[in-house]
C-alpha cells in the first residue's frame, strides 16, 4: 500500500513550507520562523520513523514487549533544546542587525552595504 | 503570526504524545510552545512589526520548492511503512537498547538511558553548543546592569502593583510548586519521562515568570547575573568533570561502570550527575537569553528601534479589517 | 458499587466534553471579544473540571490520582487567572465591549450571518 | 466514553483554531490560544488513559503551566506594541475612559 507512506508526505509538506518561507521572505523574522517550521518536520519525520506499530512509550513496564525505537527520540530530544538555544542566536542577531542598519529587510540590507562599499 | 506558531508548538506536541514519544513531547511542550513563542514576540518588539508588502520573486520559490517537493515525494517510495517493524532504523541498535539496557544501566527509561549512558559523549555535546549559544546570546545582547535600577525598582513596582495585584498574588503561591515540580522532573528522569533539558526548561520557566510580572530589575536583583553566569559554566564542567573522574578511576570517558564498585549503582551516579548538569546549564542559558531580550528590550527606551516602532501601523489589525 | 462508578465517571465525562463543545462553539459565534471570552473561559474551567474528575473515578491508582488533582488544581488557578489577565489588558489598551449593534459593524455581521 | 470525549475536545479545538485564524483582534488570538492550550491538557490526560499509560499526565501538568506562561508573556510583550494602536474604531469610541487608565 502506497498510503503507508504518508507520514513522510506530510514532512515533506511541512519542510517545503519552510523552504518556501526562507526563500521568498526578506524579512529576516520569517526566514527564522521558516527555518523552525522546516526543523519541526524533521523532528517529525525522525519520530515517526521511530514509532512501531502496537509499540508504546520506550519506558520499561512489566508485561510489554513492544517498544518504540528510544534512539530517534533521544537524538530528537536535544535537537529540541538546542533548537532553541540556536533560535535565540539567531534571534539575537537579528535585533544586532536592526540596530546597526535600521531595518531587517534583506533587500534593504544589502543596499546599504553596496553604498557604503 | 507568532501565536500561531505557539499554536504550532502545541500541536506537535500532542503529535509526539501520540507517536508515543513521550520525553520529546516533553521537551516540546516545554520549549516549542513556551520559550520560543516569548523570545520571537521579545525580537518583534524590538524590531518592530513592518514587513515589505511585495514578495521577492515568488514564482521561481513556488518552482524550487514543488521541484524539490517532488523529488522528495519519489525518494519516499523506497522508504519503509509507517509503523512497520523491519523498518532499517529498528534493527541495528534499538533491539539492544531495548532488550538490555536494564541490564546494563539498569534505568527503566530507555530513553534517559541512552541520552546520558549510551550517547553520553554526544549529549556533552549538545549541552556544550547550548552554552555556547549562552554565550553568543551574550556577547551579542549583553546590557550593563545600571546602579539607578534599584531606585527606579520601587517606582516601577508601584505603578505596575495594580494591574498586576491578581496574577503577582497567584505567581507568589504557584512558584515554590513549579519548582518542586520541576526538581521531580529532574531526579524522577530515570524512571519516568523528564530529565535534565526538560527541568532546566521548567525551571527558567518560572524564573521568567517571575520576572514578567515583578519587572525584569526585581528578577535580577533576586538573581544576579554573574551568578547565572558562572552556573551555566559550572553544568557543563560537572558534565565534563564526570567523564574525568571516570577516566581517572580506569574506564572510558564517561564510562560510570567505575563510578562505584557496583556498576549498576555507579551508572545511577553517573546518569544523576549528569543530568545535573544538564539540568543547571539549561536552566541557566534559558534564563539568560530571557533577561538579556528583555533587558535589550527595557534597557534602550529612547533609541532609534523604538521611533521607527512606533510609527509603523498594527499589521495584524490592519490586514484583518 | 463498580456500576456507581463507571455511571457517575460516564456522566462527568459526557457533561465536560458537552461544555467543551458550548465552549467551542461559543467562541466561535459570540459578536464581541468579552462574550466570546466568558463562552471560553467559563466553559473551559468546568469543563476540565469535569472530565478530570471522570478520569479520576475511572482509576484506582493513587499516584495517578494525585496528578489528576495536580492538573486540576492547576487548571483552576490558572485559567481564571490567565483569562483575568487578558480581560484586563484589552481593557486597559482601550478594547471596550460591543454594547449596541448598531454602533459597531463587525459585531452585527457576526451576530446576524 | 474517554473516546468520545476525546473526539469533543478534538473538535473544540478545531473551533478554537479557527477563530485563531479569523481573528479579528490581537486579544481573540491570544484567547484562542488559551483555550487551544487548555483542550490540549485535558486532550494529553485522555491520550494517556487511551493509551494506558499514565506518564503522560507530567507532560499535561508541564502543558497547563507553559501555556500560562506564555499568556502571560504575550499580554507582557503586547502591552508595549499594543497600548497606542489598538483599532481605530475603538479609540474613537473610548477617549475619556482611556485618560482614566
Amino acid at each position: 500500500m502506497i498510503l503507508g507512506l504518508y507520514n513522510y508526505w506530510v514532512v515533506v509538506v511541512l519542510m517545503m513550507i519552510g523552504l518556501y518561507i526562507v526563500i521568498a521572505h526578506g524579512n529576516l523574522i520569517k526566514k527564522i520562523v521558516g527555518l523552525n517550521i522546516f526543523q519541526t518536520s524533521v523532528f517529525i519525520l525522525y519520530i515517526s520513523i521511530a514509532k512501531v506499530e502496537g509499540g508504546t512509550a520506550p519506558i520499561l513496564i512489566d508485561g510489554v514487549t513492544q517498544y518504540s525505537n528510544p534512539l530517534p527520540h533521544v537524538l530528537i530530544l536535544t535537537a529540541i533544546v538546542v533548537g532553541i538555544a540556536t533560535t535565540a542566536l539567531g534571534l539575537a542577531l537579528t535585533v544586532r542587525i536592526k540596530e546597526a542598519y535600521g531595518s531587517i529587510e534583506e533587500d534593504e540590507i544589502q543596499a546599504k552595504d553596496n553604498k557604503e562599499c | 503570526m507568532v501565536m500561531l506558531s505557539g499554536i504550532y508548538g502545541l500541536l506537535s506536541a500532542s503529535f509526539f504524545v501520540v507517536m508515543d514519544a513521550v520525553d520529546v513531547a516533553f521537551t516540546e511542550a516545554s520549549v516549542g510552545a513556551g520559550i520560543s513563542t516569548l523570545l520571537m514576540l521579545t525580537t518583534i518588539t524590538m524590531v518592530g512589526r513592518q514587513e515589505e508588502a511585495e514578495r521577492h520573486k515568488p514564482v521561481l520559490a513556488l518552482v524550487t520548492v514543488f521541484v524539490t517537493g517532488a523529488l522528495l515525494v519519489y525518494g519516499t517510495l523506497d522508504m519503509p511503512y509507517f509503523g512497520s517493524k523491519e523498518a532499517p532504523a529498528n534493527l541495528h541498535v534499538a533491539p539492544h537498547f531495548i532488550n538490555d539496557s536494564m541490564k546494563e544501566v539498569g534505568v527503566p527509561n530507555m530513553v534517559t538511558a541512552v541520552l546520558a549512558s549510551y550517547r553520553g559523549f554526544d549529549t556533552f555535546g549538545e549541552v556544550a553548543v547550548i552554552f555556547t549559544a549562552g554565550v553568543g546570546v551574550l556577547a551579542l545582547l549583553s546590557v550593563v546592569r545600571r546602579p539607578e535600577d534599584d531606585a527606579e525598582i520601587d517606582a516601577v513596582n508601584d505603578s505596575m502593583h495594580q494591574q498586576h495585584l491578581i496574577l503577582r498574588v497567584l505567581i507568589k503561591i504557584l512558584i515554590p510548586f513549579i519548582f518542586l515540580f520541576a526538581f521531580y522532573v529532574q531526579f524522577h528522569g530515570d524512571y519516568g519521562p523528564g530529565g535534565g533539558f526538560q527541568a532546566g526548561v521548567i525551571f527558567a520557566a518560572a524564573i521568567i515568570l517571575y520576572a514578567m510580572l515583578f519587572g525584569l530589575s526585581t528578577a535580577r536583583r533576586v538573581i544576579n547575573q554573574s551568578l547565572i553566569q558562572f552556573l551555566s559554566a559550572a553544568g557543563v564542567l560537572v558534565y565534563g568533570c564526570v567523564g574525568l573522574v571516570s577516566i581517572l578511576n580506569g574506564g572510558n570517558f564517561l564510562d560510570y561502570n567505575v563510578l562505584l564498585s557496583n556498576p549498576i549503582s555507579g551508572q545511577h551516579l553517573g546518569i544523576l550527575l549528569i543530568e545535573l548538569g544538564v539540568g543547571i546549564t539549561v536552566a541557566s542559558v534559558m534564563i539568560l537569553i530571557f533577561f538579556n531580550f528583555a533587558g535589550r528590550k527595557d534597557g534602550r527606551p529612547n533609541d532609534d528601534c523604538n521611533n521607527v516602532n512606533n510609527s509603523d501601523i498594527n499589521i495584524e489589525t490592519r490586514e484583518s479589517k | 458499587m463498580d456500576i456507581v462508578i463507571n455511571i457517575s465517571s460516564s456522566v462527568c465525562l459526557l457533561l465536560g466534553s458537552f461544555l467543551c463543545l458550548t465552549g467551542g462553539v461559543g467562541i466561535l459565534r459570540f459578536p464581541d471579544f468579552y462574550t466570546r471570552m466568558h463562552a471560553a473561559g467559563v466553559s473551559d474551567t468546568l469543563a476540565a473540571g469535569l472530565i478530570l474528575a471522570g478520569l479520576m473515578l475511572q482509576i484506582p491508582d493513587g499516584i495517578v490520582v494525585l496528578k489528576l488533582m495536580m492538573i486540576l488544581l492547576m487548571t483552576l488557578f490558572i485559567n481564571p487567572a490567565a483569562s483575568h489577565a487578558l480581560a484586563q489588558a484589552a481593557m486597559r489598551n482601550g478594547h471596550m465591549p460591543v454594547l449596541k449593534k448598531d454602533e459597531n459593524i463587525e459585531g452585527v455581521e457576526q451576530s446576524n450571518p | 466514553m474517554i473516546i468520545a470525549a476525546t473526539l469533543a475536545i478534538l473538535v473544540a479545538m478545531i473551533l478554537a483554531i479557527s477563530r485563531g485564524i479569523v481573528g479579528p483582534t490581537f486579544y481573540d488570538r491570544i484567547l484562542a490560544v488559551n483555550m487551544f492550550g487548555t483542550k490540549t491538557v485535558l486532550l494529553i490526560s485522555l491520550l494517556g488513559f487511551v493509551m494506558g499509560r499514565p506518564e503522560f499526565l507530567d507532560i499535561a501538568m508541564v502543558y497547563s503551566l507553559i501555556n500560562f506562561v506564555s499568556v502571560i508573556g504575550v499580554l507582557h510583550f503586547s502591552d508595549s506594541f499594543d497600548t497606542k494602536y489598538s483599532q481605530p474604531n475603538y479609540i474613537q469610541d473610548n477617549e475619556a475612559s482611556k485618560e482614566d487608565s
